[in-house]
């Protein structure tokens, strides 16, 4: 396992484009259920993931690629939470290219992070998070790099492989940070209408890049709306049906992660979670996956584990928070 | 030319027959517009139509057609409205199939001019308006179909300027300038359909309109013309299209009188 | 007048950088006049003007910088309507930067155009619209150039002083457009609180690049709205109060152009202005000059010009296309 | 330290100090987001936080304290939520007047580490969550205040991974690696304030709070510490200070108790 573990498929803008090209960009219907959605994914493919921490995370997506039993995978996403402990755990994700990896603050420093990693079973290529979010960027521009000030002089240079590139202009070197060009999309939108137009609310985080840069991309939405409400706000779309492959509907699609104005994380959840892995070690999050993941068949199975009330706590606080 | 049709309504459905289903087109205001519009209601329900004002997916009311990639006509009942910037980077990207394009001057390489007559760039004989996004759509674009008059003023030898890049010199200068992708694959006249020769990329007659020989191409056309080694005769327009076509614009303001 | 007219401190990265350092950053106050916003553009400034076309065109802005009769700018904007003409008869603008210019197809090419370019007394610098356009997002990111795969291979190249760049990753060759950071932006949005948090309707152009890019922000709005207003839709704020430098209430601010939603452009107006044209030449613009711009001393004094029944004419229309 | 107040009161408060009116502060979760929303509350209502998590203007509520920068708290009453590229790239283009930061480790120069502990990056002996937005913090704000808890194993002679680069090996290094901006202008900790020798760019004591000797200090610290021409005291934590503070947090989540 040496470094960098750069990829040369992942900043390939010629192949990306070839892939762009000979993809079916169709206005018509996308709508589709999560288990055939999710039959696109290969294992060792490159998983862009949307969201940022417990904010608008796929999970219902990710849960049912776990159930696939897909292995080899890259995961990437800025901030990494405890979907990518599940994905470590599970044996599905070999590498996770991330910015930071954790719960958050009040759960302190992931166990699961550091058992994985430290121990080399799990890759952990580390960008900044302006640095992998101009890689996404690129991706979706169509070009092999992007010009920054960031990420200079730091250590993060070695382990990403990052390369410089001379402006031509001014003669000034700049750091270049390489396209990424994920095999998969996993999103989680507000809204979409049946054709894959997808509008989100509240901080889009880097979902609309990580979707134009990947190949294939599969969104679940928390509401299906009509053409017509598109064409009402079409200011609001931010990622366009033709790059969509599959949509499915899901409501509480992200839970326990949350989703803007919709829901709030479960924190509680969180909490019980972590205990479990102080308690048990990394063998607790074996029992997780056995519960909530592999157990339930369907994600409506999953959400009844939670039960009612407690979901509903959740959005009365979102509704609270965002006013 | 039979007077079931005339100039515009010709190359309107004869471009709109070179879009498929399920695909984007890049498409300006004019007869492209009417094309993609024409193509979307007959054989091409999930086409998307992209406007190089930053619009995604619009649906052209008849009779309230765009004069400008950037007005509200233009925008009517789009699904997304991305920008400019980003619309053209949706191209860029690799995900629209076909442009398509006009042009003021067009050389046998395909190569446009819609910025200065003349030699010199800084005191033109005649300032055009410009590139706008002809140049993107020329360099972005999996495809790119020219729809245009046949005109021997129009169609000359070599472009005082190339403001839109198809083959360049032909052979491979496109792709040794760095333009990896697509290229001018068709031009749809008033005459017939012209394409390239895939080694030289010189401009060849592929099909000519019911009653137009490739001599009368050859007369209207300022360079030797290659010929396709089957030169097709096109299906004229058939009554269902040019109905749907002058649905689209009952007031004529771009087909014509 | 030698080719090409590019400028070194036009994708100084360097010294925007410091312009935006010393700017004061504040999240007060900034409504104003007209006459006092302008008061901040000076003699040679290069302007970055919003909108397109004769779409969101900043014109009462425009029209207050011809009544102060600057001299020797250099307007940049993707595509370049009537507007331009004005400066250029003016003798306000020596140097037009733009990708298009004329008023639309039904006007035919401009007459204006023709008559300063082809004397040589404009020099009109030709970039694609998608060039163009990144260059005002390199410099809304602060880096001096962004690589595309635009403009190679045409003669656009030498005309712009286009230089290319070799992808550090794939040694793939690129263009390399320079950014573009105006002394000044010009904008016309449809709402903004009076900090100066601009929200915009329907398409949006490239306005939030050009402010970001921009030294100087001068912004008119169609309405001022609450700060409430404001945080209520924060994810419909595209320009944030920080960056912007002056605020005017402008309603109908970019009349005869349009504004999405709020009223059409005045197609009439166009007529009428390319017959006068037609008929007497680039005088007829002088004329125009006269009666438009500088002899109606307030921007109601301009729209009393057109008058209500056809501004109200133009509304309604933009309320039936929008629909 | 009095009991008047406590280590996160006492840092927070200094730290809020050194933020000025008609300024824009990057700003993450716990200390530094109380010590913005203070100084925006009592000397600088002008002021506006950026938030890694793609927010400008929020107005954080008492009570209502983020554990994240991506979650309804952090976004709470913003004026703009331009998403977290966005966000960072206003840093780039020169728009944000100071960051704050944290550390698990800083040495001699400022620099942080938050990725790993031990020399293998690959196999770590601990690994931690990484970078987030601090490296890019480091990078491009104007001006980089860290503020943390002074303690020895924290204040280390060489970090054993630069996460996040302050001025990298000293004298003009930071300049030399591409890095033409900004800089960490500031450290305030428990036990002073810290800053840089101009030239070396070593760290130096430049207060100290009330109480508190330059012994402790250096006692404190796992490298030499140099020391300004005039080693200043801060002011305490007023009475007024600390009211305001602590209304914003009484369920103490990050003032501790």
């Amino acid at each position: 396992m040496g470094d960098p573990h750069l990829k040369p498929a992942e900043y390939d803008f010629i192949g990306a484009r070839e892939r762009a090209e000979a993809k079916r960009k169709s206005a018509g219907e996308k709508l589709t259920s999560l288990e055939e959605a999710v039959a696109r994914v290969r294992d060792g493919d490159h998983v862009g993931v949307g969201g940022c921490l417990f904010s608008r995370t796929p999970m219902a997506l990710m849960r049912e690629i776990l159930r696939h039993r897909r292995r080899g995978l890259t995961l990437s996403r800025n901030l990494t939470c405890n979907e990518g402990e599940l994905f470590m755990a599970a044996g599905a994700a070999s590498r996770i290219v991330t910015a930071w990896m954790s719960i958050g603050l009040p759960w302190g420093v992931s166990k699961i992070l550091r058992h994985y990693v430290e121990s080399g079973a799990v890759a952990l290529e580390e960008w900044s998070h302006l640095a992998l979010g101009l890689r996404f960027r690129a991706g979706a521009m169509g070009v092999p790099f992007l010009p920054t000030l960031t990420m200079l002089g730091s250590d993060l240079v070695g382990v990403g492989g990052l390369k410089t590139v001379q402006d031509p202009y001014t003669g000034e070197t700049l750091a270049a940070v390489p396209a990424l060009f994920p095999d998969v999309a996993l999103l989680h939108v507000h809204r979409a209408d049946r054709f894959g137009n997808c509008q989100i609310d509240g901080y889009p985080h880097m979902d609309a890049d990580i979707a134009r840069a990947a190949t294939t991309v599969l969104v679940t939405t928390e509401e299906i709306v009509s053409e017509e409400e598109t064409r009402r706000y079409p200011d609001r779309t931010v990622i366009p049906g033709f790059v969509v492959d599959a949509l499915v509907h899901v409501p509480f699609g992200s839970f326990p992660h949350e989703c803007y104005a919709l829901y709030e994380a479960d924190y509680d959840h969180f909490a019980e979670y972590t205990a479990a892995i102080d308690a048990r070690g990394p063998a607790a999050v074996g029992e997780y996956l056995e519960r909530y993941v592999y157990g339930p068949p369907a994600w409506s199975d999953y959400l009844d584990l939670f039960g009612g009330e407690r979901l509903a706590l959740r959005a009365k606080r979102a509704k609270e928070l965002t006013r | 030319m039979t007077e079931r049709f005339n100039a515009a309504e010709l190359l309107a459905v004869i471009a709109a027959r070179q879009l498929h289903d399920d695909t984007t087109v890049f498409a300006g205001v004019g007869v492209p517009l009417l094309a993609a519009a024409l193509a979307k209601r007959r054989h091409a329900p999930r086409l998307t139509m992209v406007i190089e004002g930053g619009i995604i997916g619009p649906e052209i009311a008849p009779g309230r057609l765009p004069v400008s990639t950037n007005e509200m006509r233009a925008g009517h009942r789009a699904t997304m409205l991305p920008g400019i910037t980003d619309a053209f980077l949706f191209a860029q990207r690799g995900f629209v199939d076909v442009g398509f394009m006009g042009g003021a001057q067009i050389d046998q390489y395909g190569n446009i001019n819609t910025s200065v007559l003349g030699p010199d760039y800084w005191h033109p004989k005649v300032r055009l308006p410009g590139t706008g996004g002809a140049n993107d759509i020329a360099s972005l674009c999996r495809e790119v179909i020219i729809v245009t008059a046949h005109e021997k003023r129009r169609f000359v030898e070599r472009v005082d300027f190339v403001t839109s890049p198809a083959w360049l010199r032909g052979d491979d200068s496109r792709r040794a300038a760095g333009l990896r992708f697509g290229g001018v694959s068709r031009v749809v006249t008033t005459l017939g359909i012209l394409g390239f020769d895939p080694d030289s990329k010189r401009m060849r007659i592929e099909a000519t309109h019911p009653g137009v020989s490739t001599d009368t191409v050859r007369g209207n056309t300022g360079f030797t013309l290659l010929e396709a080694p089957r030169v097709e005769v096109t299906e004229p327009p058939s009554d269902d299209e040019l109905a749907m076509l002058r649905a689209l614009d009952p007031e004529r303001r771009f087909l014509g009188t």
